[in-house]
């Protein structure tokens, strides 16, 4: 394992603090937490938007509060969900007033966390909605969509969920543009690389020197196929395919893209998935309205990228297309 | 005679005991996490006995339910992860169903159990099978004693079915956690949070077992 | 080698192309070329700058083509520098009639085939201004520091240059700031692994696994120390050591810091690095106006990180601060 | 009897038969050039000769100096880097040097080598020594002959003088190009472009052999 890092055990919380002195214009760190909230916390007659789960994912999740994004990001410890208290406590340093979404990926340790903190926050007579991002189509059958785990997808439903917070939105409205914005995003990853836990020091799985695992999770969970590498075109078609086969997008929709690095994968390597993947959907009469390509939901070291697309209507490309500035996006 | 009871004092030790036995297993359990899920259990649970330790530290004349409830809370706060809550809201139920009691003999002991089986199975997501800690809580659940055991075999015959609990869920198919959406890729494979649960009565027992010692030889 | 690409001879052109594909709203392709400029170019009355080199430090060069940036960017193949007759075609194209900024690191290869382009516009009448970062501590000594080698500061220098010229100055001026973004910058990196060029499919360097370089150029040049892997704190004071030490920064200074990720270094370790950059400037006094992290000039798929510091006056300042829209950076 | 003169046609399957050659080396030379550089030298080499060889393939009927100055052209026009415009400039001299001529013999290969090491040296940047393609294209211009060489003795003669140029280059400390920066490290490692220069020369040779003997059977 070869990491610029101090203390394996401080990885979190070290990267967390980098984060917010590199960004003091943008979010601030809640006192003796893993957590941060936007500078201007808590804005007042503004649905709050929290978000978190494992740490290893950076940017993801704080990297994305800020204006027209979260309003708070709770981290927990390497591929961990945060326990109920630093949830509940940021919450209440977020909260505006007017409820909170809780936004994360599905997992069920994150489930556990966050549904304890919620409760927390109900005796408190705080409103709490939860969405849960369910954008890997690896991860189960379309019958049983909602038990897919979240992974990058979950980049568009905060965004699309800040936007709608800063347009004064109700709660349940937030909730509902949310709602839709997960629904209509699809994501499969393929991954070159195992990534190594620091506090462990062992890659979480074996995979060989010419090997791929299209569909594998950002914690190294299963795929739909192991094999021989192949060409990124070849891998871009068969990922678009799947997307394609669970979320059918006619001929002359709008979407938006995303083409996500794990973390250990060069932008060169991006840019020529997403020349690829840009190319196929334009064949297929799509139009692309923003293009993403970065790191922005990563896994530690692993190497490799996923794909995500989200279906727009009218509200989502409004909200999409909405400015936004954080640590890991500014759009204008 | 094998010690019957302990008191407050010895639980504190005692935990110490399996918080240290834990920290030597962290890359074991890693290893089975790893396996099936993502391979932090064993950090997950070191941190979380380091926490447990930290806390024991603070707490000076402290009633055994209380001991066991700031366990649980400490260990919770200090983990996160699925662990985190199920054994946290574990150890809380083990400290309540002591409330009251100044001593946990044999049958403390298994009211502790049950007590704890029920923080996990009310919360109506996990049944047994699911190959989780459940499997090897449930295991010890169902030991059936001698007449009158002593509290030190009654966790060492609990700590046996726990590992034999745990051993069977390799034969079982993973539904829930991080690990869930790996399905058969989990069979062959022991559940690390049951494994842990084995490991944590096996640790309880020794302790009892070298103390017992002690007091012979005292 | 496990890469995300086609054919190993395709990897500049393919990566281009993709960056266009996805950028549409900054840049376009300059036809039949390995090179891009702005989408309005060419900007009558607008000193043109033109940057570029060897790819496979994506997302530089082309990446930082946008308002407030460069006006073109022309790739060569992997490592080396374009031909003339691109850069020269592209300059052309790019020209807004008050003549053209050379921008680009300090390499023979570059020079020689640079230099040749711009013989290639006088004899068109087109006036040409060259300015080469050399910003690598590590590359030369001080009394030597013509000689030095351009990485990841080239970053700021394209940033000052290219908001000088939306001011609308003349060439000499954009040619003075960016003389002045250069002296005012200094870089140092380490390695943690080699990079190996996609047409070789050999690492160009061996590095045992638990080493690392301090100050290895982005091509795998030789640094100033190889040894143990050290903890990120350390390295951050050893490397921030070097770069005081040649630019010495006066308590007080007004300063830009910019912690770069050479390809396969994940985001949280470059947070985790510059927790400990920030709070050594903050320790000395400086007062840091702006912090970039992620990765801005990368070295193929190489592990490791590099720290550039700008000291500023009033004018890099508001140059420094200035919007600028481009696929790599966004800044209102 | 060594044919003495080559014509256009011959130059360009010469050429050709390089390209082949240099091809066949990409490995050797990215390896030498990681050993110094940045490893890519051999690359750009091969995609060099083969915009070489796609030029030729092009011309029809084009006289001696345009071939080779086209070649020079194609090749700096599709590598790029140091060697791109250097090489690209030491062809482009070595037309300009046949100009008018329709064949090449001894005396005018002499005086292209000498047309070539100008190009290098008359950008004043470069001297002997300093580890480049010039220690090698020097070497070959410095080879005294016997009377009256036939074509392929002189090649052959240049080509082993090149030959020892480039390998004393491993004695020498880099002062220019991406591998400048390395100082010693550079000692005991022989420059790739002189050692490509040697190669191409060798090959030249070896084609005028292979035709020489084609001649002699025919
Ligand atoms: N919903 C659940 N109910 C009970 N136990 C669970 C649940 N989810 C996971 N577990 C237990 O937690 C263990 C995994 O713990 P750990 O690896 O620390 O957390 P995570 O799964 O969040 O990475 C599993 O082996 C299993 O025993
Ligand atoms: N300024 C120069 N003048 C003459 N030859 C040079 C110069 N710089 C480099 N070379 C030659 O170019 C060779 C390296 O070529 P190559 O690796 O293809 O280009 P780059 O150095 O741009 O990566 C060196 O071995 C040397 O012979
Ligand atoms: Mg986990
Ligand atoms: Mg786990
Ligand atoms: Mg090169
Ligand atoms: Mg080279």
């Amino acid at each position: 394992m070869k990491k610029l890092i101090n203390n394996p055990d401080h990885v979190a919380i070290e990267s967390l603090e980098g984060l917010v002195l590199a960004y003091p214009q943008y979010l601030r760190q809640v006192k003796g937490l893993q957590s941060v909230v936007r500078v201007d916390s808590p804005r007042r007659g503004k649905v709050a938007i929290l978000t978190g789960g494992g740490s290893g994912h950076e940017p993801m999740f704080a990297g994305y509060v800020g204006r027209g994004m979260a309003d708070a990001g709770v981290a927990g410890n390497v591929f961990a969900s945060p326990p109920p208290p630093p949830i509940y406590q940021t919450a209440k340093v977020a909260h505006g007033g007017t409820g909170i979404l809780f936004l994360y990926g599905n997992y069920s340790g994150d489930v556990l966390n966050f549904d304890l903190a919620a409760e927390m926050l109900h005796t408190d007579g705080i409103n709490v909605e939860t969405v849960r991002v369910t954008d890997d189509v690896a991860s189960a059958p379309p019958d049983r969509r909602e038990e897919r785990r979240g992974i990058a997808g979950g980049f568009f439903v905060i965004k699309i969920a800040g936007a709608k917070a800063e347009e004064h939105a109700t709660l349940a409205e937030v909730a509902a543009a949310a709602t839709k914005a997960n629904a209509n995003t699809r994501t499969m990853g393929v991954s070159l690389s195992s990534c190594t836990i620091p506090a462990s020091g062992h890659p979480i799985f074996e995979i060989a020197e010419n090997e791929m695992e299209i569909g594998m999770g950002i914690h190294g969970e299963r795929g739909v196929s192991r094999g021989a590498l192949r060409p990124a075109d070849n891998i871009a078609s068969e990922i678009m395919a799947q997307i394609i086969e669970d979320l059918p997008v006619p001929r002359g929709s709008e979407i938006a893209i995303l083409v996500n690095g794990l973390g250990a994968t060069p932008m060169a390597e991006l840019f020529i998935v997403f020349r690829a993947v840009g190319r196929l959907l334009q064949n297929a009469g799509l139009t692309i309205i923003r293009t993403y390509v970065g790191n922005y939901v990563s896994s530690l070291d692993m190497a490799g990228c996923s794909i995500s697309l989200m279906l727009l209507d009218e509200e989502l490309k409004r909200l999409l297309r909405a400015p936004a500035e954080c640590p890991a996006l500014v759009q204008g | 005679m094998a010690k019957n009871e302990i008191t407050s004092q010895d639980l504190k030790k005692m935990l110490s005991f399996v918080a240290g036995r834990i920290e030597k297993e962290e890359a074991h359990l890693n290893s089975l996490d790893a396996a099936i899920g993502d391979g932090d259990h064993g950090i997950t649970m070191r941190l979380g006995f380091q926490a447990i330790r930290a806390k024991l530290n603070e707490l000076d004349q402290v009633s055994m339910d209380m001991l066991l409830v700031e366990s649980g809370l400490a260990f919770m706060g200090a983990t996160g992860g699925a662990i985190g809550v199920v054994l946290g809201k574990m150890l809380m139920a083990a400290g309540k169903s002591l409330k009251g009691k100044e001593r946990m003999g044999s049958d403390e002991f298994k009211i502790l159990l049950c007590a704890m089986e029920s923080s996990v199975s009310n919360s109506g997501k996990i049944k047994c099978g699911d190959k989780t800690i459940l499997d090897a809580l449930s295991s010890a659940c169902q030991v059936e004693y001698g007449p009158d055991p002593s509290l030190t075999e009654t966790i060492s015959a609990a700590a046996a079915a726990a590992e034999s609990g745990a051993r069977k869920t390799s034969h079982m198919v993973c539904r829930v956690g991080r690990a869930s959406r790996l399905g058969d890729r989990t069979l062959g494979h022991p559940d690390p949070g049951a494994l842990s649960f084995s490991l944590i009565l096996h640790a309880m027992a020794d302790w009892l077992h070298d103390s017992d010692q002690r007091t012979q030889s005292a």
